[in-house]
């Protein structure tokens, strides 16, 4: 684990209780996710995040309760990472009443006003544009909040994230864009999808100030978001972040873990370096975590998860009529 | 009653609507500083300023995506392409997301944003800027989609499009901007959904929109001098569509033409057979006709660009064959 | 004859297209080393190398307008798109230029492209991932539509398409690839814009095309056994239409339900009841009555899904209806 | 005039009489454009090159003719510099039957199989994958050509020209992509529009070697030109080159050449580096031009445009059933 940076003094403890809690919510849940989609429980599309929570926890701890979140249909972890409970996500993963979208959206597509989570996108860089038009937003109205934007890292071949960041750099917009780059796009590899992989050096075509950082390492995420958080929040000014992480797991559920385009040598080699672990043998190092109290976190998270696949279970289906609600709005302005 | 040129009807709309509530604003390629590529907002930049004025890089995917962000957390965008054609670039925000956010979210996101542009051909543009995106957008549910023909309706519609909280399309025309109507100094609004009989007739009907319903109304004088008389039905907003007016006056004239300015192949003029074959099939004395553009992109060539247009000739000649005239 | 999947029937159609002639490549999202998104293109890269089977970045406007390049200079470019959905991107290279390239250029530059990939609806893909776009692409003159629904007329259509100086369009379908039927193992070729005659009956005909062919032809063996008798029409193509075929039917049976995976306003459909009721006005025993998905985004509840597609009660009961039987 | 370079030294004489004949012939063509214009002979959409003729015609003087070029609506320059008949391009300006493009295409589209010139595209940003896929086309056939994309600089702002720069890079392919940065998009300044001014670096996100050189002057065109050319044909790099010109008349015939957007006294300043007159100066210093020459040359090029536009006045109006040709084509294969 990177030797503490003094920005992470703040993080000691109870903080990090807090982290490690996040991190342990969205890996235990979504391997109930895994059990529930072989059940049938949940269908179509499921894309899990697991091996990804440094990057979800690490950026929301930065983030302030008005600020605005959006990422794509990978979107399990950040919604829980955010505060969405568990509840909602795995009744919407079901697609019953209860779910965060009414069962309408499912696994690709988690949203949220009370946590101002905009979902959950299915296009890939079809979300850049969205979260530069909430940046215009902010500043139209004056205020001081922030949008974190994350993405693959396959999505900074796209046009939308070339147009997007231009209008973010031109404009001064107060727009965090996060890029997860754990190296493959489905089974592409970055180096067979981008000329050049240092992609973050991407925001210098929009004079945006960029970084780069370890992804695994929750207190690097943690420094890197949090100084582009305050330069948006302070300055107006957008960055572009590229974070270095790993899928542990297929692409979706129909994808196999590892054989076709990645070896599962270098699958094992990557899960030495689980967001978890590393946090949690920080942690023990410092003796900020007996034995006791990671037991007991473990037990309780699964007891949240598993009231959460209770209550999806026991939501019910929606009626026929809600397939024409929703539709339109009708308009009371 | 003030006559004003269609371009300024729907100029005063956006500034009417700008005015009433500032969460509205405008964006789009020229809108500002140019003025408008083809002026309709005219004056805007120095009465609202550059934070709602917004000039854009000629980015279309990328500024609908704006729109539709700005949207999601309560402003109310107005977004202007420069013309529908540009907006092929866009259409994966407005119709896999703008179209779709509502339902997508349960419910919970509204999408009260505006796409508007002109629409159709103008003069010897040729293929790449000479297209009618109606049946297209129609084909969407989720959007709505408005074609005023005349300066009243361009304004009224515009303004409830405005106000309304979902995803309002407005198709314009290049050749529309300079055409003249009454419209009172009055604030009003027209109901999007709702046709206006324009002219009154026992004979056929003309079921039309946009465009061609100036084109409709011509038609309709001149038959009249060889007394037949023309129910001319525009329809003002595509979607939804008002099937009760369509109906009411087929079921009237037992005769239909469809006038419409794009292609035929699953056009807007399909979908109206398509209502009126099922709920007027015993009123009918004849096959539904249509008119609309010819089946090829636009040529260059002035003479082929007419031949390819609808026009009063071709509206006129498809009353009479529906009258069984010649 | 031997029994394979659509999805191989795909496969051995651009296999041996790319064996014929060596302009024809195959470009997408994880054709080569993915080994295709869904498999069609198996063993591809083996076999043909990295210059003929070409993985791209997620970036279906730029790859679609690398095949409209290339096919200008010259080859013969298969364009996988992953799903149609994603292809919204491309639509500006596949409408704006590909379909108007050789009009554009007053017949110089051809435009040998096969722009492919399922389309509408799996399951529970939701809003953005479940839509049948053939009624927005048949809408437009310059390209070919097909939409084969077997695995025969899978391979013999996309060997024509291959071979065809146009732009075609080919919607397949994920739901589709793993069905089965027989393809005979010598070369043969399905001339596009031929609709064929599955079932033959004489009570109602059932005009479709693509995913809906089965569901139309189990409509037709459940219907039998209560002793109607049904004309199932398979389009294959759906531009250019088999208009002939659609009359010759109609007029034999004088009852139509046309059934479509997409949505109902614009939709094919409406085409082709614009069609029959011109065509055979006089024939119509009743109106033409038709089946389509739900006015709605796509809802990701397995139960609401199902609700909003077309499906094999629905198309039975909209015979009945055609047939005045409830 | 740049104080001529080493690489110059080849294009004295009766190289630069034929480059002076080029640009001048490109003048004088749109000078009349503008005249049948105003006379309803010309009808749509029509962007005059006035200005950038330096850019066309050093561009094309170090290209093959098996080479290709591609560019937007602001088409009538290029195409007669690539060598394009004034007669095809006048026709098709008057939208007659002799027209390179039989009438259908117009002032944006010219098309022309024999000078491989591409086109003449309407959408901003489309053309430039378009562009990609000719040097994929040229590099799966083993060929050394190269194609020659001209682009406005808003174009740059497009995702169309991001996704296919990338793929140049990424696959090495031989496409020289030159930016004419006329410093507008019809009313829009760059700096308005794009959020860095120095364009050409946009280049870096992919990996692609990159220039800028002034656009007035033919020679540093050729220079920059050149080793983009050579690069491209002997190792198959593309190159994104922003040549930096300007537009002398307004955006199209409807747009006034000054006022709104841009001040009279740039304008005239701007004029003062007139791509023609600094070549000529250039010639006459080096007494590689008499004024009689010029006279006569200038005498020559009017009758040539005399004789397109005659040709253009006399050739005939399409069929009718032209309408429905060429929308499809009959296959043989
Ligand atoms: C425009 C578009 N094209 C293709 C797809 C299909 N698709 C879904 S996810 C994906 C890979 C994206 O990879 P990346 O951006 O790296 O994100 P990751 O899945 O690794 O989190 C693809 C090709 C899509 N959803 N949208
Ligand atoms: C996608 C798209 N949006 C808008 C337009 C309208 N338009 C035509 S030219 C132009 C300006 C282009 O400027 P630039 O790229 O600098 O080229 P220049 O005209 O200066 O040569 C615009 C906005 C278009 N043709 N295509
Ligand atoms: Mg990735
Ligand atoms: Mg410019």
């Amino acid at each position: 684990m990177a030797a503490k940076k003094k920005s992470d003094t703040q993080t000691d403890g109870a903080q990090n209780l807090e982290l490690l809690h996040s991190m342990l919510l969205q890996r235990r849940f979504e391997e109930r996710c895994a059990e529930a989609y072989a059940l049938g429980k949940i269908g179509g599309f499921c894309h899990l995040y697991i091996g990804q929570e440094a990057v979800s926890t690490g950026t929301m701890s930065q983030l302030r309760p008005d600020d605005y979140v959006i990422t794509t249909y990978r979107d399990h972890g950040p919604a829980l990472a955010r505060g969405m409970t568990p509840r909602s996500v795995m009744a919407e993963l079901f697609g019953r009443q209860d779910g965060c979208a009414r069962g309408k959206g499912g696994s690709m597509h988690m949203f949220d006003t009370n946590t101002n989570f905009l979902g959950g996108h299915g296009i890939v860089g079809g979300h850049v544009p969205i979260a530069t038009g909430v940046g215009f937003a902010i500043k139209y109205r004056g205020g001081d909040q922030v949008i974190a934007c994350f993405m693959g890292e396959s999505v900074v071949n796209t046009g939308a994230f070339h147009e997007a960041l231009n209008m973010a750099g031109l404009w001064k917009l107060p727009c965090v864009f996060i890029i997860e780059n754990n190296r493959y796009g489905m089974g592409t590899s970055l180096e067979r999808a981008s000329a050049i992989t240092d992609i973050y050096e991407r925001g210098a075509a929009y004079n945006m100030p960029r970084n780069q950082c370890d992804g695994q390492d929750i207190f690097a995420v943690r420094q890197a978001v949090g100084e582009a958080v305050e330069r948006a929040r302070k300055e107006q000014i957008p960055t572009l972040l590229e974070v270095r992480t790993y899928r542990f797991m297929g692409h979706s559920m129909s994808d196999a873990v590892s054989g076709t385009y990645r070896p599962k040598s270098e699958l094992e080699e990557q899960m030495k370096r689980d967001p978890i672990t590393l946090l949690r043998n920080h942690m023990q190092e410092a003796s900020q975590l007996t034995d006791e109290q990671l037991q007991q976190m473990d037990v309780e998270i699964k007891a949240v998860v598993q009231d959460a696949w209770d209550f999806a279970d026991a939501s019910p289906e929606l009626p026929q009529e809600a397939l024409y609600e929703d539709v339109y709005a009708d308009t009371t302005t | 009653m003030p006559v004003i040129t269609y371009r300024d009807a729907l100029g005063a709309a956006i500034r009417e609507e700008m005015q009433r509530d500032d969460r509205v604003f405008l964006m789009g390629e020229e809108v500002a500083v140019y003025q408008g590529a083809y002026k309709v907002s005219k004056g805007f930049l120095q009465e609202f300023g550059e934070m709602r004025v917004v000039d854009t890089p000629i980015t279309e995917l990328g500024f609908a995506g704006v729109g539709v962000g700005a949207a999601m957390v309560g402003l109310r965008p107005v977004i202007e392409f420069m013309t529908w054609n540009f907006a092929l670039l866009a259409l994966d925000q407005v119709v896999n997301v703008a179209a779709k956010m509502l339902y997508m979210s349960g419910g919970q996101f509204k999408m009260p944003i505006v796409f508007r542009g002109p629409n159709g051909a103008a003069l010897q543009l040729s293929a790449q800027h000479s297209q009618a995106w109606e049946s297209w957008l129609a084909h969407i549910p989720g959007l709505k989609v408005i074609a005023p023909g005349t300066p009243y309706d361009a304004k009224g519609l515009l303004k409830s499009a405005i106000r309304d909280d979902n995803p309002v399309c407005v198709l314009e025309g290049e050749m529309l901007y300079n055409t003249k109507g009454e419209v009172p100094d009055e604030e009003y609004l027209i109901p999007i959904g709702k046709a206006d009989l324009k002219r009154e007739g026992e004979h056929c009907s003309i079921i039309t929109h946009g465009k061609m319903v100036l084109v409709a109304l011509q038609a309709a004088d001149q038959l009249a001098k060889e007394g037949i008389n023309i129910d001319v039905v525009d329809l003002r907003t595509v979607r939804p569509m008002d099937v009760e007016a369509i109906s009411t006056s087929v079921k009237k004239t037992n005769r239909a033409v469809v006038l419409e300015e794009g292609w035929e192949f699953c056009g807007v003029g399909a979908q109206v057979v398509d209502h009126i074959q099922r709920d007027c099939f015993d009123y009918l004395d004849a096959p539904v006709l249509r008119v609309h553009q010819a089946d090829t992109p636009m040529p260059y060539a002035k003479s082929l660009e007419k031949a390819a247009k609808p026009d009063l000739p071709k509206a006129i000649a498809a009353v009479r064959k529906v009258m069984y005239l010649d």
